[in-house]
């Protein structure tokens, strides 16, 4: 069985392991053992409360119960641009026009902003090859905004993702080309390795503060502004699913972009519902596809599990689950529960409006 | 005899000439020298307003246009001017080139980042412009005369200019008749031809500026190649005019001009070499015949200029000094300064 | 009765009085024949489709069938900033931070914008003293999200209203005494006037174009930054209501906020449904409070009209009017209706979510 | 006999104290003469280094610290500096102070904003820093030794210098020990008192100027009216000293300290007064009475300095030439000077 639960910190070879095959993509968790000791260590003490809830980084890991190892993980960062200052390119328009002179011309625009501070994101998400497919995916990042909505007063009204921009399969990115290598004496990966380790004050340093006018850079670099790379694509098109839009912020390095969405119109959240666990005393088939399951969390802050169970288990007030999933959910009969779907209902109902 | 004097009305289609002509070989000299011929009027009208005194008002100070005669035909071979006040009562535009240093003491990296603010720091300075010359003159006497036959002026009305005199220099052009610079920056912004937006700058009213010009300061380094290797570099056809007005003591400073990148020359006013070295000197009165022979023998070529506002004339003859500390000059210069014995004239060698 | 319908030339000089009477406060709108007559004519042809759809002002007349009178005036701009630049300030936030030195300052800026290029507005609202109350003002704001909803692509995904901002009895506002009048040498009413005559090549001119950051003015001037006049409060409040948010945008010169909306999120729109018009023969009594009216628009793009019904007219396929009801509506039965409620329903069962 | 040498390890308590003496009257003179024994002891330790030669690299150009000594008591009276590079190899922050015009045709208005752009523009240049005196000695002959002195040292090493050279001046602090312009600008970003900051500035690593310094233009007319006031301008107690740097041959330019607003004067090097005027000599061999009353009677007071790095020494004395060229100067002064008959010795009359 496939259980979400905090990450501890015997999880570290397994963290370090997926780190290093996710390879470059992903600079929140580099392959780098130190690093992610602390990482562990923080998220240790954000379950524990021992940090400022603004400080807080939820770091969650799938756990293949067969195994005991951690074979995916995912992760909400409080908060922002409180340590470290957060920087994002604002996309946006300047206007000149001259009535006199008949011309109108609208030029695209980025602008240095910390807009961004203070806000939540969700972050860190990875899971092992060998688990790709079977709503995995699914669980590993919708597991958060039930979390999200549990625990709302830990977190910002809206929250945000950072979406991977596009580079090539050498890890060449054509903004950083035109744009970022002209003002940092170093390589697109150096770069976002250095940011990625979190020490940010060399962007102070380096980075350009007056508005970058984007027909001044070449076609390759202006085509990848707000686009994502080939593989985060099915990460963007599940978080829009779940309501996430781009709010006009792309990444100072790849100019990928950036999504948001209120927390409390995420469809997760929405779709969400309370029951009761009951454990069931006949046996229940949880093979079933993903598109006939359901999430199922035990509500816990300090010890925040999930798993899914197929949907057919929900009745009115109360849900039936096996003894192994209350089990592997940490719960007993009567515990309250949450739901909710692991795949989107079909769109037709959602649109039958007017 | 070669003579500088100011515009006059009559003179509008010769000078429309001379702008073709010039058109045709250098793409342009000066972009504040009208191609329309209503526009050159008023320009002509404006000058003779401000040499009569009686258009200079905080909004329109003085502007002043000259041209070149030969006076054995009367044609008209060249133009120069003066704007007492660069912007004219309006914000006179460039771009003002400067460094920032990004460095990061921690990664041990520190490089050079420059910067085109937009500025207005040239504004009010005394202004030379609309120069033009037809392409025979180049590198002759007459085009020292016409382009220092302005600083004599300002010598002789030095009240009507203030303190510091800039000179835009055309940038660079290539053969094909782009503009690197211009491509690079103002065209996406102006959405026009370099030419057009260049002859509407000659326009009274730079409110199109202010309208259309990207209002934040610019990297250097996302420019083109091109267009930063054009940054504060002269057209090569006009070499011979940066090098007289280098003479002259002008210096490229941190300005540059805003459509094509080309340098903005900057010098004091009371510091111009032409101003520094002339002198008021009365006109010797003599015998014509023996003024005539000591001249041609011994004299020296000179910038001789005489009169006042509309009156203004300067030429190029040998002069000769005398014990008394009067000037000897050719009579026939009396002539086209239209001055005769014991009258001023101000004399600079040449 | 009382009847939107498309703003007529016979409505100058009711318009004229209205916008007397309103003074300074209504910029779109200035007490000036000969600009009133021009905007009436570019509505009409906005109607009849003779000027392009982007540039279209689509102005509707509240008159009172018993009068002939308009005594209330609203609109929607179908884009801004085609014709001139749209400014506005972005509200950002500019962070600074030294880790070395332990020190973490946040400081708001002020970012000249024309973000809102492009973007529909609705405007304009004028209702005459003797109309207040009743849900007049209601059917006058409303009945735009009706129009925007029925021929959507004429307009924006996203449609947006500047609000009023905060100044005294004497038309100062403490934002322009503390920053416009630094660049522009006049008074506000002056400006304000300038800007709402449509010629604002004087503020590409004037304006300030770099960030201006907040602390550097005076408490008075940082107060009123996003906050509406009192006067406008309850438009806010009734825009709010619909689903409108401040996005982050205030007028340059008083700092009155932006509101913006998707459309189709606009709780009018959400809760719009259509119906067939069934002229009643049974008298049925108009004269019920707002709370229990619903609007019906006749769904007509060049002779849109709307009125307000009881609730209690519809039913599963149809709506009931009275014969006076479809005269003023120009239908007939069988005719397709759009009904809309003209004011919110009681909020408790919209949040019995979870 | 006043002397000034560079300092030593061994200086640091007294220097300690003048700053301590220095600070209680006039809140700080120099914010780049630390205040703490550690830093202190480093800058004497790298000032050593740069006169050794052996810490001249691109990230550490050299950066001397001069004391000025009493010989008859070997006690310090004050000090000074000259970095060979402002920023030290990293960016030197400055403001720019610029004047943009707004401008409306149509309305006819038009108004000259003033900005103020953060800037490196001083980058590179030669300092005079670290400028500190015993009260009692302002106005006087030590006073101007002391701050000349670096002059002729810059004159006998002037290939470690560029060719133009910087000092800040303080700028405006009131009686309560506020900074108007710190208190309209600096404090909302940095978030400490102005005494916090200006110490930080006299560190090495200045990142965190870049990280908390505001990144865009500010306009001049949104400071406080004090602070406006206080715009390049001097703090009155600099007033002798800015008036010494004028004779030198310093200006103000547009460059205005990031912290106080503090004017920033400049001049180019070859041309300050001290290096100009100043003239190598052999010393004179002479009996030694004979010296003394010549000297005494008809000599003229002259800055006269000696040796080379580590061994630079200068002091004030009166001296006489000879008709063979050489300097007649009392033996004393030979002592002081560490320097024999027949030693090359550089002059400058005072």
């Amino acid at each position: 069985m496939l259980v979400i639960r905090p990450l501890k910190e015997t999880d570290l070879e397994d963290l370090y392991a997926m780190a290093q095959k996710a390879g470059k993509g992903l600079t929140t968790l580099p392959a780098d053992r130190d690093l992610l000791q602390r990482k562990i260590a923080h998220a240790q003490q954000t379950f524990n409360q021992r940090c400022a809830p603004e400080a807080g980084l939820y770091l969650f890991a799938l756990e293949d119960t067969e195994t005991g190892k951690a074979v995916g993980i995912s992760g909400i960062q409080a908060r922002v641009g409180l340590d470290e200052v957060f920087y994002n390119y604002r996309l946006s328009v300047t206007v000149n026009a001259s009535k006199e002179l008949g011309v109108h011309v609208r030029t695209p625009t980025l602008h240095l902003s910390n807009d961004m501070t203070d806000t939540s994101e969700i972050c860190s998400l990875l899971l092992s090859d060998d688990y790709h497919g079977g709503g995995n995916g699914l669980l590993l990042s919708r597991c958060r905004f039930m979390y999200l909505d549990e625990f709302r007063k830990h977190f910002s009204e809206k929250v945000f993702a950072e979406m991977r921009g596009v580079s090539d399969e050498q890890g060449r990115s054509p903004l950083w080309d035109a744009l970022g290598s002209k003002f940092f004496d170093m390589e697109f990966t150096q770069a976002d390795v250095l940011s990625g380790l979190g020490n940010k004050s060399f962007i102070a340093e380096l980075m350009p503060k007056y508005p970058i006018y984007l027909p001044m850079l070449p076609d390759s670099a202006r085509a990848v502004i707000g686009r994502v790379h080939g593989n985060t694509a099915p990460a963007l098109k599940m978080l829009q699913a779940e309501g996430f839009n781009f709010n006009g912020m792309v990444d100072i390095f790849d100019g990928g972009p950036v999504v948001e969405a209120f927390v409390n119109t995420i469809r997760t959240v929405r779709d969400s519902v309370n029951r009761h666990a009951m454990i069931a005393k006949k046996p229940i088939n949880l093979n079933v596809p993903a598109s006939e399951r359901v999430m199922v969390s035990n509500r816990s802050f300090r010890n925040f599990r999930v798993t899914t169970v197929p949907a057919s288990c929900i009745s009115t007030d109360t849900v039936s689950l096996p003894p192994a999933v209350a089990e592997a959910l940490q719960i007993e009969s009567g515990d309250p529960v949450r739901l909710a779907p692991l795949k989107e209902k079909p769109k037709a109902a959602v649109h039958a409006l007017g | 005899m070669w003579l500088v004097r100011p515009a006059l009305p009559g003179d509008v289609n010769q000078i429309l000439a001379i702008a073709g002509t010039v058109d045709s070989e250098t793409a342009r000299l000066s972009s504040t020298l009208p191609r329309q011929r209503e526009a050159l009027a008023e320009k002509i009208q404006h000058s003779q307003a401000s040499l009569a005194g009686t258009a200079s008002s905080d909004s329109q100070p003085p502007r002043i246009l000259f041209v070149l005669e030969d006076t054995a035909t009367g044609r008209i071979h060249g133009t120069a001017g003066v704007d007492a006040r660069a912007g004219n009562g309006q914000p006179f535009y460039n771009y003002r080139r400067d460094a920032l240093i990004h460095a990061s003491h921690e990664l041990g990296i520190s490089s050079r980042v420059d910067v085109l603010y937009p500025s207005h720091g040239l504004t009010d300075h005394t202004l030379l412009c609309s120069f033009s010359i037809t392409p025979e003159l180049r590198n002759t006497d007459a085009f020292e005369l016409l382009s220092r036959a302005r600083i004599l002026f300002i010598a002789g009305h030095r009240d009507w200019f203030t303190h510091r005199v800039a000179v835009e220099i055309q940038g660079v052009q290539l053969a094909d008749g782009s503009v690197p610079f211009w491509d690079s920056l103002g065209r996406h912004f102006f959405n026009m031809d370099f030419d057009t937006a260049d002859q509407h700058s000659g326009l009274l009213s730079k409110t199109f500026i202010a309208e259309l010009m990207p209002p934040n300061p610019v990297y250097v380094t996302l420019l083109s190649e091109s267009a930063q290797a054009a940054l504060g570099q002269p057209h090569e056809l006009t070499v011979p005019n940066l090098e007289l007005l280098q003479r002259e003591g002008f210096q490229a400073g941190c300005y540059l001009d805003i459509f094509d990148g080309g340098p903005v020359l900057e010098a004091r006013t009371d510091a111009l070499h032409t101003l520094v070295i002339s002198q008021p000197k009365a006109l010797h009165g003599a015998i014509e015949s023996e003024v005539e022979s000591v001249v041609e023998d011994g004299g020296d070529l000179c910038l001789i200029a005489a009169g006042e506002g509309a009156g203004f004339r300067c030429t190029l003859a040998k002069a000769a000094g005398t014990l008394e500390g009067t000037l000897k000059v050719p009579v026939k210069v009396w002539e086209v300064l239209e001055k005769t014995a014991g009258d001023q004239v101000r004399v600079a060698p040449c």
